[in-house]
């Protein structure tokens, strides 16, 4: 009967797309998995006690970005599964490792520039060396991965405050903190996922807002300069 | 740094003008949709499909059926290139009731299964559109399982206005539609617990089939 | 400043009272609607509607949907101007609950649907009052609804009972009000999925008919 | 009987339109209210409020204040009489934004607390409107709260920025604002919930305070 | 200073050892309730109550319903007088089962409801251990509710195994039942809810009462 | 039968009845314990302890802690013998401010801690009554956590206000407070949890007092 | 510093961990999809129009069996990730595929033997050719693969009712599903998870019941055998 | 079959029985961990650790330590081979408080910070028993985040009793300790959540450092 044939079609598309989502959760899964490690090695880097804190941030950016080319492979090894319509089929599967995504190499390049990675320059990372994008990068995404990242920025500012140049590097975080959360507040009405995370936002720039106001009276009571206090403090500790 | 947030914006927005242009073309997909499943509800007090009963029942469906052309074309047209899984969700309910009353009408019309190529010839859907406007497999199915929730129905009702032959027929045709459904592996989603719901109206269709064969009011087959 | 708050307060402290005296009403119009559907629950043990045998239930619904007009009297004497949507949410649940008797009572005496504005009617509800206290459309098709499940129900008990008529009488009304429903359009979730419910209903009272006229067990119609 | 249908479909086809209309007009007023929210946040990063770096702020979100009076206008000519209760929740959470907004604008213009009718009056808001559009006392409350939750954070960024006098005037306009909400009955949940953030902004402005005070910042240094 | 303390953490002790005392009762009444729901779990397979074939499922019950007296003397041995209220949430689940096996195992054998009184005096609960240990009334409607969901099966199941007068005298007990509860006042949310189950075990015994009666079994079969 | 279910339907009325009666006497010791808490809530403008300045505040909770003396009277006289536990939910909320009120009264009276006895004593609790209305261990406890949650605002506002003695004192009395609690095995979950909130009062307190030392602030200690 | 070696040791004890646990995640995953797809095979089986029922049943189990002989080698390919200690330091990750894997043998089984596979069957399945098991199979899951058991019997005995022996099998099913449920009720106190499915599962044996009901009802009104009755419908449909 | 269901219900009951023997065994453990804490709580009113002020509670502490060798036997005896990880979370929090005694004890002793072999030896647990009781990484990671919690609040207690020192010391251990949990890759789990907090730990460490050095309390380092 004619459309027994048509079923057997559809047996054979089904199984086809359910295993290829299920390869695309586990490179996502990989992804993911990779991507945290290069936001524990960029803290790592900053957590090290350097005399020059902006060579100390180039030199944990290059190892980000470095770090981060194994998990470009891993993208340009599945575009294949990513083809035309096939990315918003299986988008679901991937979302998360491209969020994960998102928020390292924004930490890494925050590192690098002082600037948030912008959209294009997220995607031109996910294309060929032809400047051919692997995929589409959703914006929702990308958006997601700004969100998060203010969170890692939170603990780039608290855990180095004491350290030499430690109060104007936070000083600058609680500036890009505070734009990026006005600006994704913004965004949010139309981005759901984004209106999710932007309570976490809201309290990562609180807590540096705090910590950046705490180091202000720690030494309105006395007469020294930035650099005066590093020395005796670094000194001291 | 305005320009990059600017930029950002700027997407947004293109997206929820698509948004609101694919909301436009749903809400008529859907009127259209629900007028044609009020139509064919008519079915369970007109069964009897074999005489020309049904006809003005499929004349009024069709016409509908064939307008959906031009909401086809304005989706493909609204949609970009690729996107057809981005957007389907927005659709989805409404195509499926679609489905439903084109499967139903050609059931009825010709006794047979429409397949998802003349589905989508019938609602006017170009083979070269399917990557913005196209009937996924599984809106397909479902218009199909909604077809055998009311075959089921309509094989009560048949037996009820005096039709013994309909039931029968009903009855092998969603036998072969089931056999259909049997090979697919399906996820553990709505599909497949339609499809379980599926059994119970072939169990349905089945115990009308007994009464009216053990009651004989229906002549033997040869 | 401290007059600020006083008047703040001034108006929080109102609503709290009203609050307290719309409870006390609504209190009251639940127990009378706890009683009709009490007493209406007796059809499924008195089905022969055609009979007298149905009069001694109506006349005990009666009294009690007349005195329903005490109660709405007052609610709307409690209710300020213009507050009727802030409060209504008070006392849906009886007044669906009421509708349902009234529109059972009707169906049960003539027959035929109670309209929105008969039900008002019914209850004492006056048109001038309607920025304070009236029947929400929901509200009213909610009642109906119930009375639906209630007459799938009654189909089967009259069968056991022996009377073989109703069903019918009832699948007859059942679907027209059905296709009533099928052409409203509705955007509220909750009565979307009542209505779900409905089509198991007008199924079950089809099944009901079909056993009964399979087995021939009614008067031939002429 | 269709004409019964066609009055009840007609009813809820007047409200769909309506809930359009009023979505249109409410996007509007979001849009708006985020304009402000977003002009207003600058305030942490121009902390000084006594000089005239707030005055740049203040006079772009006066205009947008003052744009509201026609969203007011629109939707007090949208909402039908009597049905303000039954649509406001459509616009309560960007009402409070805008409550927000003016209250924090009268705050760093006078120091004082804005008033629930001189916040109607900002907006553009008729007595005469009040069955239709008006500003309910829980969303004025809501706008009031927020404002605090800006307050405490305002308090840390000014000292931040070299000022040591606004956190002892935020102390003592939060106190006062305390107190009286202290006094007010609050039976609404969410409100009670948000009343008890309130405490935790007092707590830390008086943290903030004391750090000042500790320190004697606010007395010239010798 | 420091014997306030010992005298606060020495009545916290005690709560503690008692609840842990009470706690190994209650694992105890637990599987006997348990044990009874098993063995009653047997008469979907052995349904003919009016033979001899439902005694040995009485007669393995009985016992254990006698074995709860001792669970029943030393729960209102160990609880302190007065706190009945405080502990009772510890047993509430299983007394409800072993208000369900005494319910239905009097139903089955005297096909009458058993009384809360009855129910007390079946467990061996004394009227003067009512500060201590006793039913209350919530539980005993609990487990009321649980005996019908089993009789609604217990109807199916009895037409399956030939029993074809078994679902008619379920259905009288259990409408009459119902009838009882419909005239409580229910303010317990989940008691509510669960009542609300009731009404659809009833529809299903009088489906099962309708199927017997539309064919006859019951009368004699020529 | 009948008579049953009025036997059981008696019983649920006669609860839903004294829970009205209940619920108005907890209103009046809500409003009591707010109206105490607004009081002492000055105590953070007014810090000066060891000075006269705090005597008017006691001058106003103590009326009001009298007064409580008949409300604890009406619910030992409402609530039936042995069902304290029962009904305790419904006013533990209110009580436990009550003992935050009196604890804090006695605490700034004389610096010492208020015992369970003594609190029960001040809102003329007798000891017959203990199976009727009485304070709980739990609620006791709740009441002093609550007290130390606002000693650790007045340690930080005493030193706005210029009192650099109040946070020793307010160090040494909270420290052994959290000793105590230290020693207790709290099962209750909530309870824990704010016995964790402990924790960082201490530790504000303690920072307090460091900020004082560290300058030198205080007068020498002999 | 010592104790920076330490630490040292710990990174290197955790990236493992967490490796073999994501490793162990992905032969989950395939494991659960290959189960699934037996589950569909079984039941495709048995869909099949057949003479002779008790013959498609067995063609059906030695399939299924044969076909779960591919998951126990994926089993035996990852035990040496859960040698000792290891597996229950992972059974969160693996718990999945275990009770999916249950169900899907203990279909099979029962459409072979018509009884429910035993514990130390399945223990047996999971075990290398000595008869050494790979790990411990742990009660709760094998418990829960039983109640998700009962799923697939009543869908096995909803669809085939209407078919030559049919009625009869659904009341075998009948039978066994009711066993079941009661005694996985005795064990449910005792098993978080399996209170959970047991819901599912009272609601999978009314629909049974419900279904041998209506074959009971539809056939009283003849005096017909069931073998006649078979032979008059499968004339007919 | 009966036999199997058997042979399943025995195995449960295994499993319950050492649930229960372990819990026991828990509780003791848990009781030591608690009175430890207690004894070590005092360290903020004793905060002299150079002097021999600290010699009392180690000598309070070890004792304790000591005995829990017992416990550790009593498990590793319980527990089966390779069942770890199956009940470990039963003793977690324990255990974790354990950590937090001995490292704490440690540290105050000896300035150094205990490995978690050391802290096995101490506790009496053997290499051999690893895959029945051992210390996991995480709960001694989380047993040393604790101490360093208490550690931040010794700094600030030993400033305010005169000791200088204290803090610098402090600052310089667990600026180290930090160093080393840098280096790993957490999951998003509890402990990673309290690694962030350690960071605002160290951070108040460095501030009262800084007091201190800014206020030349201490002599300059040679
Ligand atoms: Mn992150
Ligand atoms: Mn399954």
């Amino acid at each position: 009967m004619a459309y027994q044939d048509m079923f057997d079609e559809f047996k054979k598309e089904f199984d086809v797309q359910n295993d290829r989502r299920e390869s695309l959760i586990k490179a996502s899964r990989d992804i993911t998995s990779l991507s945290k490690k290069v936001i524990f090695l960029l803290h790592r880097i900053m957590n090290e006690d350097a005399q020059d804190p902006s060579a100390q941030s180039k030199r944990a950016s290059e190892s980000g970005m470095a770090k981060l080319r194994e998990v470009r492979a891993i993208y340009a090894k599945i575009k294949v599964e990513l083809q035309s319509d096939l990315f918003w089929r299986h988008h679901r599967a991937i979302s998360p490792c491209l969020q994960e995504y998102v928020e390292a190499i924004s930490f890494a390049w925050y590192l690098g520039h002082s600037t948030l990675v912008s959209f294009n320059q997220v995607q031109q990372e996910l294309s060929d060396e032809n400047g051919v994008p692997f995929f589409p990068l959703p914006l929702e995404d990308y958006l997601c991965g700004l969100s998060d990242l203010t969170g890692e920025l939170m603990r780039l500012a608290i855990s180095g405050i004491a350290r030499r140049g430690g109060r104007d590097r936070a000083r600058k975080i609680c500036v890009i903190v505070r734009e990026c959360k006005t600006e994704l507040d913004k965004c949010a009405p139309h981005v759901r996922e984004v209106r999710k995370k932007q309570a976490v936002a809201a309290e990562s720039l609180a807590k540096i807002e705090d910590a950046v106001y705490a180091t202000v009276i720690r030494t309105s009571e006395y007469d020294l300069s930035d650099e005066i206090l590093d020395c005796i403090i670094s000194r001291s500790i | 740094m305005d320009s990059h947030w600017d930029y950002v914006n700027g997407l947004l927005e293109q997206d929820g003008e698509l948004r609101e242009k694919i909301r436009e073309q749903v809400a008529d997909l859907d009127k259209k949709a629900r007028d044609m499943a009020g139509i064919l509800d008519k079915i369970h007090s007109t069964p009897s499909k074999s005489t020309s009963r049904v006809t003005p029942l499929l004349d009024a469906v069709r016409p509908i059926l064939h307008n959906c052309h031009e909401t086809s074309a304005a989706l493909a047209a609204i949609v970009p290139p690729n996107q057809f899984w981005r957007w389907k969700d927005m659709w989805s309910h409404s195509i499926r009731t679609v489905v439903y009353a084109a499967a139903l009408a050609e059931y009825l019309a010709n006794g047979s299964l429409i397949s998802l190529e003349r589905t989508s010839e019938t609602l006017g859907i170009k083979e070269e559109w399917k990557d913005r406007f196209c009937i996924a497999v599984e809106d397909y199915l479902h218009g199909l399982i909604t077809m055998v929730n009311e075959l089921s129905r309509l094989a009560v009702n048949s037996v009820t206005l005096g039709d013994y032959e309909a039931p029968i027929e009903i009855s092998l045709f969603a036998k072969n539609l089931f056999a259909g459904f049997t090979k697919l592996n399906l996820k553990n989603d709505l599909l497949r617990r339609r499809f379980d719901s599926l059994k119970y109206d072939l169990k349905k269709i089945e115990e009308v089939v007994y009464d009216v064969k053990l009651r004989k009011l229906t002549a033997p087959r040869s």
